[in-house]
């Protein structure tokens, strides 16, 4: 397939993408949750000191938000395989 | 490395090979990223009252995820008429 | 321009930059189609399985958003190339 | 290849032109995106009861896009003075 | 450079260091974009009547930021935690 | 650290990164300027040209934006400097 290039060069190098798309897509998620969280519980700018209710609706924001998260990308890993193994059986 | 006996730019080279499998992978994560805004809005409604999903949540989310793939069926074959009829 | 290189490889290379982005755009037009046509026609989760007319919906959001997206495009290439002119124009 | 006879990182040599080519397009596609955006926000009402668009929609489009390059005009045209006057 | 006698294409190298340096702006810019985001969102209401930042408005941007960072701090930790209990 | 390579090379190249990233930011910021503005100014679509009024909320929004963009900014970049002197500090 990459004439010319060992394959473990060129598997480190496609193993290297998938590490940076992983720490890529790491740091989307927690950005999305920082700001989510932020939005859904900060509302009061009479101090600049976040208050004990916004603390606790930051927290209870970050383990759901974790939760639905994972459940999420349960389903979504199960249905894309089923996706794969369909359009495998089509293009044989 | 480009150059030398390497066959140029087109999708047989490597750089192109790493640009198609990079794509695939964006193309998968930006699904997922949008499957999650998605199902969030349509079923996380009573948000921090708990840090639990509530088992209505859960439901909620497993049907919006199978939805949302099927979603992505009817139009993906959809465009696959429209570009065949042209 | 590129000194010491052959502008046929280059040109290649610009290409292929081209095409990537193609696709790229392609892609994100896609993502963009799914979720909005899931957000506007899908608002049941008391079955996994979509309704006749969820379904009809889909089809229609797809259509109607692909005709509207070839009008802009034809439109924002139409002032995009007004613009050009424009600014050939006044830096000569 | 960068190294050799090359002139080093500066915007003359070619991965800088690439990057700058890169760029350019990448401004235009998301120029292309967020009008897309805003003019489906402003003109696509009654969305799915049939597949066409109708006059109202088309021609609401077509001010729209017009409306969208103008306000970019406006737009360049105050930081170009306010980056003048600093 | 790749191939000779570099050391592959672990975290060692010049192209993982740069992608690292890269992913480390592009996690700053990101965040700086949603805080924006944000704070327009809580503290600009009255948007338009003038090009001033009005001392209410200026005011609530500050706060703004600064509880913004507070979030960031309490989502960090909370995600360590939940990491070290796994 | 970046053993066999020149230092100046290896920051040359750094630095065109950095610049590439703020040319992309100066980009992305420039792009949300422009939607923001029109989508809070430009509600009329009976005509293709700009209303009066409508000039001049642009106008206004983009001074605006800009002026909370660096009083953000400011802020930002005081956060940013306290949280990485308190990293500095837990790290040694």
């Amino acid at each position: 397939m990459f004439g010319g290039y060992q394959p473990s060069f060129e598997q480190q190098r496609m193993q290297a993408l998938v590490e940076q798309k992983q720490m890529k897509d790491f740091m989307r998620l927690y950005s999305t949750l920082v700001s989510r969280c932020f939005d859904d519980c900060v509302h009061d700018f009479n101090s600049k000191v976040l208050s004990e209710n916004e603390t606790s609706c930051v927290n209870k924001c970050t383990l759901k938000f974790m939760k639905m998260n994972e459940r999420i990308g349960q389903r979504f890993a199960e249905e894309n395989q089923k996706l794969m193994e369909e359009q495998a059986k089509q293009s044989r | 490395l480009p150059g030398g006996g390497a066959p140029g730019y087109g999708m047989q080279d490597p750089h192109a090979q790493f640009a198609a499998a990079e794509q695939e992978l964006e193309m998968i994560t930006d699904m997922f990223t949008r499957l999650g805004e998605a199902c969030q809005k349509k079923c996380i409604l009573q948000r921090y009252s708990e840090e639990d999903l509530t088992k209505g949540e859960s439901v909620c989310l497993d049907r919006c995820v199978s939805k949302f793939f099927q979603v992505n069926k009817e139009v993906s074959e959809k465009l696959t008429k429209l570009s065949q009829a042209n």
